[in-house]
């Protein structure tokens, strides 16, 4: 087999092969001024994928600070892998939405089976037990055969990695507008319980305690694929090509159960899911927040293929895996918990107090670079934002009010849209009932599950009509947080917070960065009015196709509090002869 | 008229669980010496003479339909079935 | 009365069988791990939903193999109550405890929705609370419940009476709208739909309480009959 | 070392969903030549020398796990590989 050449680091600057990698010719720069030389070519992978605007929110952060995130019973605002709110008795809800729309529109089936799977180990890894799953689709019109398969996948993707793994899928929207056409959104938001006493954080705490490796093997899917175009190499080019990721629903749900024994042991001292940027992004963080360093051997991390490369290993997000840290001299105990499961939980590092992230491969530091800079120091851009042109045309505009001739024949009409239609063909296909626990299935409003054991339940949505958001981003934000609370407080609960997905177009676009802060602040003062904060949430941006930008959809998704299941209502009319009021303006 | 066998296999690098489960239990039903297994689909098409020619007919319906190119390869064989 | 549900890696409806029996039946239930090595102390069995193993290669094929699956053929021959639930039911089907086997729904689809059934049996141990005839509404979930047999199977199925459960509008495309069968001895059932997700009306409906019922009645009369 | 290559069909007369719905889709893409698809696994095993009986080994494997004998057959072929 012939080694790979990788680059060396004055390759790297020389030839710019940090800009393949994502990063700017003034990001390499600060790059090497933090560290004081040159990065190699696997330091260089770790800042490109850790600064991008996925992990970094650089783009988005000056936007994401409009929101309103305390209040009372916010146990855990944004900040950690999911947020948590109080609902009293010692109990809490965990949860947060997670958008999968680059590798849905790749690979439907699997990119949303996928992201289901991310989020729900977003959940577990708070140490919640993940009680439901809703989801929020966006695709183009029906009439192509393109869009008919992704939407068909997605749905069988969902169905597929939710009803194997055993959580019911309770609700979610849908709509279809031909800005999706070339780019379909997938937004999943898992649900899930907590008793306080059992929090847990990623925190890499201890100096020499021992950092473990749980789940799946490490492959090469998922690495940033345009870094292979500029790879020097070898005859094995082919084999390095960026594979899909392929979820395994089974290993999740023997990682959720095992992850879930772990966290009543006291050998635990923190926990991360590796999602994107895996083991960068678990490591770097799980040391940063806690003011350590680690050190881990990349000849100790499981392999699925051989011959992988530092870079390859860090960079990989290979599905199913988890990164704890536990306190030193426990790994048997560990190891016995998790073979029970058919895991195996290894261990391939320490924490330091050197607050450096080293890597060791062959015996050799191949990455060694201060935490801090990889998770805190990404620089922060202030995009410049404009008022896009048709929104001012627009608003010059009369206002028009449809006349309607024949109500019944505009009903069968607008009934018969995609969009507003019944949607019982998607969620029969997913097991919205496992767990026993869904008082409200999908066709309601919200969602409604109650808990076992107590009078309480739990009331859930997710919310956007883009279309208003698009023709006026600010009053859409309020309008899709005012939906999802109508939705809430129909069913009988009480809104609690919110998590948001924002999926934009391109934020150097100064017209789209507009629509990204207006909505921003549309949804911060429906948080405010309605006493919601934002626990968390994701951004997703770039969504464009050949140059035009998808509408703004900033997916709301929203929990409330029922304090007693006989307030449970529904949305059905109940007996001949009851009345019917219409509230409101 | 043609039977075609086809064969779908999931690219090298792609993870295969399915394979993955079966191997696993096979060890465990005390079968070590099964190291490894990947699955894919083997489907049979009963395909009329026509007009198109047959190669191209094979590889539109396996590549837009039988195989998902993103993380499957395909191959195929040909007999001719002499009609009794 | 005291059940077992038994737990395999990927078993994802144990949950919900375990409350049924505790909380809506009032019995004893315990779950047990799929390498246990003994059942003797439990009076049924009980195989619940899920994906075990993932449902990999096909459903229930490699469960079947698990150590406990020896008990339960154990707890079969020795004539006590087994009920197989949706991968419980393709579990009992690949190991040979019940005649047939499971194909892809028709549509190809995973169904979830409540169904309404037919009790075309309600001579077995797990009917008797059923009237002949009556329909039922149970929830079905599942994306292979289309059940097979050959010819002579089916003709001793109806020979002996075995058919207990039928769909009154087939949702999977099974052979003859089967939902649920037994053994010829009489005390092993598979059904498909799920009747401990049936056991409290504030989810739906509570038609399925009765199955459970009907068999603590039978397992009773049989202890006094000993006793 | 050998590469033991697995197939596994549907007997001839049980009904298979999936192929009814991959024809019928394939006729309404406008394949009306394609009159029938039968869907099976193939499955690629790697199994290292050992003193059990190479045939027998693959024929325990198969009819205890791989196939369901109610309703599948199978077949395989034997490739020996000599490590590089
Ligand atoms: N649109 C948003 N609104 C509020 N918080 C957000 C938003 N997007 C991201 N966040 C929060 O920023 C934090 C950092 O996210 P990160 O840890 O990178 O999560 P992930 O890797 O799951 O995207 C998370 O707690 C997340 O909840």
């Amino acid at each position: 087999m012939l080694l790979k050449h990788e680059p060396r680091p004055d390759q790297v600057k020389s030839e710019k092969l940090y800009q393949q990698m994502g990063l700017s010719d003034e990001e390499f720069t600060l790059v090497e001024n933090i560290l004081g030389r040159t990065p190699n070519y696997t330091e260089t992978g770790l800042f490109s994928v850790m600064w991008s605007e996925h992990c970094s929110y650089k783009n988005s952060k000056p936007v994401l600070k409009k929101f309103p995130i305390t209040g009372e019973k916010v146990l855990q605002g944004p900040g950690e892998g999911a947020g948590i709110v109080d609902i009293g008795d010692e109990q809490a809800v965990v949860f947060k939405i997670e958008s999968h729309n680059h590798p849905s529109a790749i690979e439907p089936y699997q990119g949303a089976a996928t992201g289901v799977g991310g989020i729900i180990r977003d959940i577990f890894s708070m140490g919640a037990r993940p009680i439901a799953i809703l989801n929020s689709l966006r695709f183009g019109e029906l009439d192509s055969a393109r869009v008919r398969y992704l939407f068909k996948e997605v749905v069988a993707g969902i169905a597929g990695y939710g009803n194997c793994i055993g959580i019911p899928t309770v609700g979610g929207e849908i709509q279809f507008e031909s800005s999706y056409d070339g780019n379909p959104l997938v937004n999943a938001m898992c649900v899930g319980l907590i008793d306080h006493k059992d929090i847990k954080k990623g925190l890499a705490q201890g100096v020499g305690n021992t950092v473990m490796y749980v789940g799946a093997k490490t492959g090469r899917d998922g690495i940033h694929g345009a870094t292979f175009a500029s790879e020097e190499l070898t005859e094995q080019s082919d084999e390095n090509r960026p594979a899909v990721q392929v979820g395994d629903p089974f290993m999740e749900k023997l990682l959720l159960e095992a992850c879930l024994e772990l966290i009543h042991s006291d050998a635990l001292v923190g926990i991360q899911d590796m999602g994107a940027a895996g083991l960068t992004s678990s490591s770097a963080e799980m040391a940063s927040k806690a003011g350590m360093g680690i050190e881990m051997n990349l000849d100790l991390v499981p392999q699925r293929e051989t011959g992988m490369t530092a870079y390859e290993m860090m960079l990989s997000e290979s599905q199913e895996r988890m990164l704890i840290v536990i306190k030193k001299g426990r790994e048997q105990e560990i190891n016995e918990l998790f073979s029970k499961y058919d895991l195996e939980a290894v261990a391939i590092g320490t924490v330091t107090d050197d607050k450096k992230l080293r890597l060791i491969h062959n015996g050799e530091v191949v990455a060694d670079v201060p935490v801090d800079a990889l998770a805190e120091d990404a620089p922060v851009y202030h995009k410049p934002s404009k008022v896009p042109a048709y929104f001012e045309e627009f608003q010059a505009m009369e206002q028009e009010i449809p006349q309607v001739s024949d109500l019944k024949e505009t009903l069968v009409k607008l009934l018969s849209q995609p969009t507003i239609a019944s949607k019982e063909w998607v969620y029969q296909q997913y097991d919205y009932m496992v767990r026993t626990n869904t008082v409200v299935s999908p066709g309601s409003d919200a969602a409604v599950v109650r808990i076992r054991g107590t009078r309480k339940a739990l009331a859930m949505t997710t919310d956007c009509n883009s279309r208003y958001v698009y023709l006026d981003p600010e009053v859409g934000g309020k309008i899709a947080v005012a939906e999802a609370a109508r939705n809430i407080v129909c069913s009988g609960a009480e809104p609690l917070a919110i998590t948001d997905n924002l999926n934009f177009g391109n934020p150097e676009k100064p017209e789209v960065f507009w629509q990204i802060e207006k909505a921003a602040d549309g949804i911060s003062e429906a948080c405010r009015v309605l006493g919601t904060p934002v626990i968390g949430g994701n951004v997703s941006l770039y969504n464009e196709t050949s140059g035009t930008a998808i509408y703004p959809t900033p997916v709301i998704g929203m929990v409330g509090l029922v304090t007693d299941i006989d307030h449970i209502t529904t949305q059905s009319f109940k007996n001949n002869g009851d009345l019917i009021y219409l509230v409101g303006e | 008229m043609f039977k075609v066998k086809v064969y779908v296999t999931l690219r090298e690098s792609v993870l295969d669980p399915q394979g993955k489960a079966v191997t696993h239990s096979l060890q465990s039903l005390n079968y070590p010496e099964v190291s490894d297994v990947r699955i894919g689909k083997y489907m049979e098409l009963t395909i009329e003479k026509s007009e198109r020619d047959l190669d191209e007919v094979i590889n539109e319906v396996c590549s837009k339909l039988l195989a998902n190119p993103v993380i499957e390869d395909y191959r195929y064989e040909v007999e001719e079935c002499v009609p009794q | 009365m005291k059940f077992a549900v038994i737990v395999f890696p990927g078993s994802n409806c144990d949950i919900d069988m375990y409350h049924a029996i505790k909380d809506e039946l009032g019995e004893q239930v315990e779950y047990v791990w799929h390498d246990t090595e003994s059942l003797d102390e439990f009076d049924g069995i009980l195989l619940p939903g899920g994906f075990s193993y993932g449902d990999y290669l096909r459903t229930g094929a490699i469960a079947r193999f698990s150590k406990v699956m020896k008990e339960v053929v154990k707890a079969a021959d020795a004539g006590k109550p087994i009920l197989g639930v949706c991968n419980g039911f393709q579990i009992l089907l690949e190991a040979g405890l019940l005649p047939g086997a499971m194909r892809r729904n028709e549509s190809l689809s995973f169904i979830c929705k409540p169904v309404e059934l037919k009790v075309v049996n309600n001579q077995s141990m797990f009917s008797t609370a059923y009237t002949q005839g009556e329909t039922i509404s149970i929830p079905v979930a599942h994306g292979e419940g289309n059940y097979y047999c050959d010819e002579e199977t089916l003709a001793n199925l109806k020979a002996n009476n075995q058919i207990v459960f039928t769909y009154q509008d087939n949702p999977n495309g099974s052979l003859e709208d089967i939902a649920g069968i037994i053994n010829e001895r009489g005390n092993v059932l598979g059904m498909m739909p799920h009747p401990e997700r049936a056991v409290d009306e504030l989810l739906g409906g509570a038609d399925g309480l009765k199955l459970f019922q009907s068999i603590v009645r039978s397992w009773r009369e049989a202890n006094v009959v000993k006793a």
